[in-house]
């Protein structure tokens, strides 16, 4: 049945699971393109030969056409929720992907990305006035319940600088009392584990 | 925080980008052809020649069927799938809780709403059914959703449909946090989601 | 101070998902104090975007990451003029493996030897088959068919297999198509071989295509199968591929070389200078015999020609002295180098704005008869390249990279030697053409046996024209042509010692590929 | 130098500045590190925790961190070297040592502004007088002289009767400095508990609760069952904690009840000396607890009978002695105790029990502070590849706290597969004859293969396991001599590099705790220029190349013979 | 946190507020803006001053010598904050992602003088988001698709918010005669809303009277 080729697509994603990403289906996508190109240039013939006065044509052209736009709507939605979770990822890895989801990616969902991180970055900053120096959303995810806390280190990260100038170094086994925001996105992306 | 999930509800009429919703119109529906269709024989694997002659019976996605057969044009008469029929539905107002909803279609409820649209003689009794099946299991599920914390719960998700499953996912988080909040564990800042899940899976491909 | 312009550019990166090591915001605090606060702004967002050019493993930014960043906006700022020209020698050429389940080119980890294992020579071949299998099937003759589309429309439809599908069947199989390289593993007896195996042709039948069909090119095959034997109704290339096309799918990794991270087709600032400069030309010179008295004659009418409106390169290929070997031979040539020195220094003009590329011919000294091969010993050269800076010594074949333009220079007499080695001389006489269409289709310079023309197992790849570059200079003592094929010029400048001083220019605002001679 | 006021001389100097604290490999420093990560988070003071196995750790993590950081925590590391010597610091860096291993190394003691230590002066560390030891500038100038004068280009020069003098009395000073310096490095011992020290701290800034007097309970524990201190000292310690008890838990003697079961409670009580009793069945804790184990010489099918018999004299059907201790009839549970030290005392088990401390909070969490040093020590020195030994060393300091009581039961998981496994190669060896009496000392050696001996690649472990043989041999041998004699066990460390762990420890008959082997185990090795390593903070704890064992120990029987 | 006044005036008639009392007003939009299902008007100017707020404290607390209480409790509070500007901020970044096309659609319908919803960065944002999702859908498929479906339908695409779901509400203000449709069956209803009173709505009925604070979202 036409539409077949499209929906498996969309199949494809709902199998994967949150937060990763299938391979850049290229061929799937191409191959529907081909069924759609078909099913339109059919379409084409056949309303040509009813203007012709070929009768009969009509239902046929009507279920192309509803194939033409099903497929449309498959792969624009398997764009859309790849987009979402390249999306997500921007906040939950942070604007570098590991490489190994990146080799998942399309060249224009590459770009998607960096151009989605550049205009979120140019958001964030313009927070508050030009003299305010901006916000980072991508911080303070919840509500803080103290000052400091206690973090303990789950891999070595190399010197790490606050922003009250002091360095320290955070090595594997490590144990350290921060504060929270300052040790925040390291948490985040797994690098400290806090203790509570 | 941007994991999808039912925050901010969009208005219930279909989402076009939704997987769900798409997977739910792929649902079949037995459809009858009114007229005959030129040239795409091929579309029905027993029909012999070219045309899909009229009076030929075959399932059709819902998308599809929908297309063909509404007030304006009826080029397929449609019937209710089985699952939706008189007999399943004494089968699920006996005792709802013990159908394997899932077999009956992983959608059974949005698409059972969708069926509506054709405004078969029988919508009514359906979208009871419907009703009443949602309601007696829902407390059962959430219940159960309550009661299993970290444990396999694979056995019972099985039998549900799709929507049934979030609620039930739902009702774990629910559940999951309180236990954090109780434990004092929710002030805990985590990493993100993705990032542990990702260095799972890198694990796993380690060894 | 310090500190807040400190601050200011770490708030700044974290905005951008980054953060800085610190000998990272060390540096680039000092590289902008010096700045104003306004252009201090730009400053900070070109360089960030700088940086998320670079190829980044972690969002942790180190210095060498973030100077390398920084240099690239700093020559963003004045013309940078390493990339508008730039020559690349054969064994800096970078390499890409197909991977086929993520379906993209990834720079290939294997390190690189001259002399390689065996397992680097059956990697050569398996190589080059990745490369033309995924181009092939990506072409509509070998996309699946879509269902439904009736026959009228449709364009017919085919399907590769295998080479192990047949040799699993046995029953007769009609009607398929086979990509794979031909082989004569008995002699006499042609076989076609991909990496499931090798099955024996029967070539009785077969209506070849354009082309030069050698042993050890990839051929589309088409027939059946019966008994043991693939019986070819149909020997085709495997369809070329515009650049364009194969750009669209892999986006711009620079798959040519040089100095810039990304394809030079990308760069608009590029684009620009390429537009603006018209009158821009390089010269291509094949056996420019040194040491023959006439040449250098022609030589010099060719400079003095040129010392008005000065190319931007004269590329030069050997070989460089008429009479090969013999014990004289390396002092021959030293001599012939320093004589061209001279008359070289006599045009100023020249040394100042020109460049000269010299590529070695086969007869030139070096080690044996290799590819690619290295450039000729600096001991020969050194004092014409201290008379003319500009002069570069590479290798043979070599790369050069002009504004967005990408063209290889190769100096071999192809078209005889494949023409030797021919499973089938084509009838007509047009061998310039099926000569190209066979470079173009097999997406590699030098499509022969390797006892013919020995290649370093693991360089092969410096031999390698896909994606198409723009023009393709092929040196041969074959008369001379230029032909334009998918976007691709192929030329010949032709033996400019044996047929009297004809030579080639090409014109890259115009992409013409341009005759000349000098006459005597 | 000592500091005598801990709160001024340590607790103020740090409280706005960053610290890097230094933990040691034992459950006492952990102890210790919790009271003092409380105290610095109360008063937002940012710190650094390192966990250190030895010196060469010790001083790669000082050079790591040392920049940034002014003030340095050393706890149960660092006291008997000499830190300036080993650590080369510089001059504005300040170490503050709690440490309980002795002597402390008298550079330490004698450095007034580096190096403060953080011990209670009531210890007794008989420290040489400074002038015995450090001799003022005159004889510098005077050896200065004496350089002089060896100089062959020195012009002739008279000595006359001063100079002879003056030599002759320095000389006389070095040796009595050489004696001096001898008999008190000559035995290496413990003193009192950092975790003591630290709670102290707490309690003189009023920050003291359940909670921290715990973990100093837990500290001092650690020190008694791994026989680090003498059952004296170990009174005394515990009638000062006994007294704070009844300070923090007085409010809820009467109505415990009325309490939230949240909080937690801490009383004194006579304490068994049956290890884990109450998390496994009491026939299990018996056969594997060393005192009760080598009276019944539970390794003889009579010891086996003994036991038997002394359980039936209590009363105790063996059905209830053999299940888990929880699922004992009530009754029994409740009077268990008294039957148990009653019937102790007829068969000569007299001293079965000691006093200690008892934690409960929530309903089923009843813990006593020796089942919490055996469970903590057995997830510390956790052997399974899961993790790295630093890994577990922050388990171990994670089930110290309350909320995390699963690490904590895991804890005491792993503390019964060491006991067992102690236990097994005790009665192994006494069965093989295998513990070999050396002449001057006790030996034996844990060979290869088996797969448990990675156990005793932790020294905690290897230690206990020597205590118990020790005993065991005592028990069986018939010559009394067997009892004056101190012990030597060796375990494999590290098949790939075929390293050894060696320990020795005192004659059972001993009281203290004094330990000559330090000193012993360091002539040996030059005598023999074994590659040995002297790594660990306690000497009597050393690794060596397996190859050089024969020799070292031929060397060492000679040397303490 | 010390009182100092703030002038407030980028739309809204010139008043006085104190530091308090604006963070307070951050609270409640913060509240408001977590539980409506659609997107709210912006404060922007309240997020301005209170960001001038926090660096005036981060200023200060610079300048105090170290270990001084004060200036801990200073960070704490700053912290909090940062926390609720972001939250809030974040959340409304949620929202106009998800409904962008939805909201674009909205802002080219509304006339000049009608305020936007969205801040001018906001407002950006969006479009950007909205472009380059477009250009990702170009460059990938729209582009090679038959003549009449090159286009993407924003009005058939957007997702729009369920302004039927229901919402807990405080009221902070009487007010009478609340319209409430029960459902279809009996026809609407008119209730009144107790001052301080708490209430289960559809969210659609007091959608105005969050905007003019009548009531607050909880």
């Amino acid at each position: 049945m036409y539409g077949e080729k499209a929906v498996e697509l969309i199949r494809q994603l709902h199998r994967s699971p949150d937060g990763s990403l299938p391979p850049f289906n290229e061929d799937g996508i191409r191959q529907v393109l081909e069924e759609m190109r078909v099913l339109f240039e059919q379409n084409q013939a056949d309303v040509n030969k009813t203007v012709d006065g070929a009768p009969g044509l009509f239902p046929g052209v009507q279920l192309r056409h509803a194939a033409l736009e099903r497929n449309k709507r498959c792969l624009l939605a398997y764009m859309f929720n790849r987009m979402e979770r390249l999306r997500a990822m921007r906040w939950e890895f942070g604007s570098v992907l590991p490489p190994d989801i990146k080799y998942n990616l399309s060249e224009q969902e590459i770009q998607w990305f960096s151009r989605y991180n550049k205009s979120l970055a140019a958001y964030m900053r313009s927070i508050g006035g030009p003299s305010g120096g901006g916000l980072d959303l991508t911080q303070d995810l919840k509500p803080p319940k103290s000052l400091y806390i206690e973090v303990r280190c789950l891999m070595d990260h190399g010197e790490f600088e606050t922003e009250d100038g002091t360095i320290l170094l955070l090595k594997k086994d490590s144990q350290h009392f921060l504060q929270r925001s300052q040790c925040e996105h390291l948490i985040r992306q797994g690098v400290l584990e806090h203790i509570l | 925080m941007f994991a999808p999930c039912v925050k901010y509800p969009t208005r219930l009429r279909e989402n076009y980008f939704s997987i769900d919703d798409i997977l739910t119109t792929q649902e079949k529906v037995p459809c009858k052809f009114q007229s005959s269709v030129l040239g795409l024989g091929f579309l029905d694997p027993g029909a012999e020649g070219t045309d899909l002659a009229a009076g030929t019976a075959m399932e059709l996605p819902y998308w599809l069927a929908r297309a063909l057969c509404s007030r304006k044009r009826r080029i397929v008469t449609v019937e209710m799938p089985k699952p939706y029929r008189e007999g399943y539905r004494q089968i699920l107002s006996a005792d709802a809780n013990v159908v394997d909803l899932h077999k009956l279609g992983p959608y059974y409820y949005a698409f059972g709403i969708y069926l509506q649209s054709f405004g078969q003689p029988d919508a009514g009794e359906i979208s009871n059914t419907l009703l009443q099946t949602f309601s007696t299991r829902f407390r059962r599920i959430m219940d159960s959703a309550q009661n299993c914390l970290n444990e396999d719960t694979t056995a019972v998700t099985g039998k549900l449909d799709e929507l049934e499953r979030v609620l039930f996912r739902v009702g774990q988080e629910g559940l999951t946090a309180f236990h954090c909040w109780q434990s004092g564990q929710s002030a805990k800042i985590v990493p993100s989601t993705m990032v542990t899940n990702y260095r799972k899976r890198k694990r796993q491909d380690g060894d | 101070m310090a500190g807040r312009l400190k601050s200011s550019i770490v708030s700044a990166f974290k905005m951008h998902g980054l953060s800085l090591r610190i000998e990272a915001s060390k540096f680039l605090v000092e590289a902008l104090t010096p700045v104003n606060e306004v252009e201090r702004e730009e400053w900070l967002d070109r360089i960030i975007e700088a940086v998320q050019k670079q190829p980044l493993e972690s969002s942790m930014i180190d210095r060498l990451t973030l100077e390398a960043a920084v240099n690239d906006c700093v020559q963003g700022g004045e013309e940078d003029s390493d990339q508008v020209f730039s020559v690349i020698d054969a064994f800096d050429i970078p390499k890409f493996d197909y991977n086929s389940e993520r379906k993209k080119f990834m720079p290939s980890t294997a390190p690189r030897s001259l002399h390689g294992q065996a397992t680097d020579k059956a990697q050569l071949f398996r190589d080059r088959y990745t490369v033309l299998f995924q181009r092939t099937s990506r072409h509509e003759l070998f996309t699946p068919p879509v269902m439904g589309a009736n026959p009228v429309h449709q364009t017919k439809k085919f399907q590769l297999r295998p080479v192990e599908y047949l040799l699993g069947s046995v029953a007769k199989l009609g009607e398929i198509i086979v990509l794979g390289m031909v082989t004569q593993l008995k002699p006499g007896s042609y076989y076609l071989e991909d990496p499931t195996g090798a099955v024996k042709m029967d070539l009785s039948q077969t209506n070849f295509h354009n082309g030069l069909f050698t042993e050890n090119c990839f051929v589309l095959a088409e027939g059946w199968y019966e008994d043991q034997v693939f019986h070819v109704t149909a020997f085709g290339f495997p369809p070329p591929e515009p650049a364009k096309t194969t750009r669209a799918y892999f986006g711009n990794i620079n798959f040519f070389g040089g100095p810039s991270a990304t394809c030079a087709k990308a760069s608009t600032k590029l684009r620009v200078i390429e537009r603006e400069n018209e009158d821009a030309m390089i010269v291509f010179l094949s056996d420019v015999w040194l040491d023959d008295s006439k040449v250098m004659e022609k030589l010099r009418v060719l400079f003095t020609g040129y010392s008005e409106i000065c190319p931007t390169a004269f590329v030069l290929c050997g070989n460089f002295t008429s009479s090969p070997f013999g014990s004289s031979h390396i002092k021959t040539l030293r001599e012939s180098f320093r004589g061209l020195g001279n008359l070289i220094a006599q045009f100023p003009s020249l040394v100042e704005s020109s460049r000269f590329i010299f590529v070695p011919g086969s007869q030139d000294p070096g080690p044996g008869n290799v590819l690619p091969r290295p450039n000729i010993p600096d001991c020969v050269t050194e004092e014409l390249r201290r008379k003319v800076p500009t002069a570069t010594f590479t290798t043979n074949p070599c790369r050069i990279q002009y504004c967005t333009q990408e063209i290889v220079v190769f100096r071999e007499d192809m078209v005889t030697k494949m023409c030797r080695n021919c499973v089938k001389f084509p009838s007509d006489r047009d061998i310039s053409t099926h000569f190209v269409k066979t470079l173009a289709s097999q997406g590699h310079l030098c499509p022969l046996p390797l006892h013919v023309e020995p290649v370093y197992w693991s360089h092969d790849h410096a031999l390698r024209v896909y994606p198409l570059p723009d023009v393709v200079v092929v040196a041969d003592k074959f008369d001379a042509y230029s032909n334009t094929h998918v976007d691709c010029t192929f030329a010949n400048p032709g033996s400019f010692a044996c047929n009297d001083a004809v030579f080639k220019v090409y014109y890259p605002a115009t992409r013409q590929m341009e005759d000349s001679q000098i006459q005597d | 130098m000592f500091v005598t006021d801990i709160r001024k001389e340590f607790y103020d100097k740090v409280v706005h500045e960053r610290v890097l604290v230094l933990v040691a490999f034992d459950v006492d420093a952990l102890c210790a590190c919790k009271i003092l990560q409380y105290l610095f988070q109360c008063d937002h003071v940012q710190y650094t925790i390192v966990p250190i196995t030895g010196r060469q750790e010790l001083e790669n993590a000082f050079l790591e961190h040392s920049e940034q950081v002014k003030y340095v925590v050393m706890i149960n590391c660092g006291g008997n070297i000499n830190i300036l010597e080993t650590l080369q610091p510089a001059e504005h860096v300040i170490f503050f040592i709690a440490d309980s291993h002795r002597p402390v190394d008298l550079v330490n003691v004698y450095n007034d502004d580096q190096v403060k230590l953080l011990m209670p002066t009531t210890d007794d560390f008989d420290i040489p007088a400074y002038d015995d030891l450090f001799k003022d500038d005159e004889s510098d100038d005077d050896s200065g002289n004496e350089s002089d004068s060896s100089a062959p280009s020195g012009k002739r020069r008279r000595l006359d009767e001063e100079v002879l003098e003056r030599r002759r009395e320095r000389r006389l000073w070095e040796e009595k400095r050489k004696q001096i310096l001898l008999d008190y490095e000559e035995f290496s011992t413990y003193g009192t508990s950092s975790a003591m020290i630290m709670f102290d701290l707490a309690w003189k800034m009023s920050k003291d609760s359940n909670d921290l007097l715990w973990w100093g309970i837990v500290g001092l524990t650690d020190q008694y069952i791994n026989n680090r201190v003498e059952r004296g000292k170990y009174m005394t310690d515990v009638g000062d904690l006994h007294k704070h008890t009844l300070r923090l838990n007085h409010r809820n003697e009467d109505d415990d009840n009325t309490v939230s079961v949240d909080c937690m409670r801490i009383y004194f009580d006579e304490e068994l000396k049956l290890a884990l009793y109450r998390h496994w069945s009491l026939f299990e804790s018996l056969k594997h607890s060393s005192y009760p184990a080598c009276k019944f010489k539970m390794w003889t099918v009579k010891g086996q009978q003994k036991m038997h018999e002394f359980l039936a004299d209590m009363g105790l059907p063996l059905v209830q002695v053999k299940q888990k201790f929880t699922s004992m009839d009530m009754g029994l549970k409740e009077s268990f105790k008294g039957l148990f030290t009653a019937s102790c005392e007829k068969y000569g088990l007299d001293d079965i029990s000691f006093g200690s401390f008892i934690a409960q909070y929530g309903y089923k969490n009843k813990l006593c502070a020796a089942d919490v040093v055996y469970a903590v020590n057995g997830l510390m020195e956790c052997v399974e590849a899961e993790k790295s030994a630093t890994g577990y060393f922050l388990e171990a300091l994670d089930c110290l706290s309350r909320q995390n009581v699963k690490k904590l039961l895991r804890g005491l998981d792993l503390a019964k597969r060491q006991l067992t496994t102690i236990m097994q190669t005790v009665h192994s060896f006494i069965d093989m004859k295998q513990i070999i009496s050396a002449g001057p000392f006790l030996y034996a050696y844990i060979p290869e293969g088996h797969p448990d001996v990675k156990f005793f690649s932790r020294p905690n472990c290897l230690g206990m396991l020597a205590y118990f043989m020790q005993e065991a041999y005592v028990a069986t041998s018939r010559s009394r001599r067997s009892t004056l004699l101190p012990m030597v066990v060796a375990a494999p460390l590290n098949a790939e590099t075929g390293s050894a762990l060696v320990i020795g420890i005192p004659p059972k008959a001993e009281e203290s705790t004094k330990n000559f082997f330090g000193r012993a185990f360091e002539q040996a090795a030059i005598q023999t220029n074994s590659r040995t390593l002297h790594d660990n903070f306690d000497t009597s704890i050393i690794e060596m190349k397996s190859e050089d064992r024969s020799k070292f120990f031929d060397a060492l029987i000679s040397l303490l013979s | 946190m010390d009182d100092l006044d703030i002038e407030e005036g980028s739309d809204e008639e010139v008043e006085q507020m104190t530091a308090a009392e604006a963070l307070a007003m951050v609270e409640k939009a913060w509240l408001n803006e977590k539980f409506s299902p659609e997107l709210l008007p912006h404060k922007q100017d309240l997020v301005d001053v209170m960001l001038d707020q926090l660096n005036g404290m981060q200023e200060n607390i610079s300048r105090a010598k170290k270990g001084d209480l004060k200036a801990s409790i200073h960070k704490m509070e700053i912290d909090r904050i940062r926390y609720v500007l972001a939250s809030y901020l974040r959340i409304r970044l949620e929202k106009i992602e998800k409904f962008v096309h939805h909201l674009l659609e909205e802002e080219a319908e509304l006339g000049e003088d009608v305020p936007s919803r969205m801040s001018p960065e906001e407002l950006q944002h969006a479009k950007n988001f909205a472009a380059n999702m477009e250009t990702l859908f170009n460059d990938v498929v729209l582009r090679h698709m038959p003549r009449n479906l090159k286009k993407l339908e924003g009005s058939k695409v957007a997702a729009s918010p369920n302004k039927d779901s229901y919402v807990f509400l405080q009221v902070q203000e009487q007010v009478d005669q609340v319209m409430v449709d029960t459902a279809g069956d009996q026809g609407d209803e008119a209730i009144d809303l107790e001052k301080g009173s708490q209430h289960i709505m559809r969210y659609r009925v007091v959608a105005p009277l969050i905007n003019n604070d009548a009531v607050t979202l909880i």
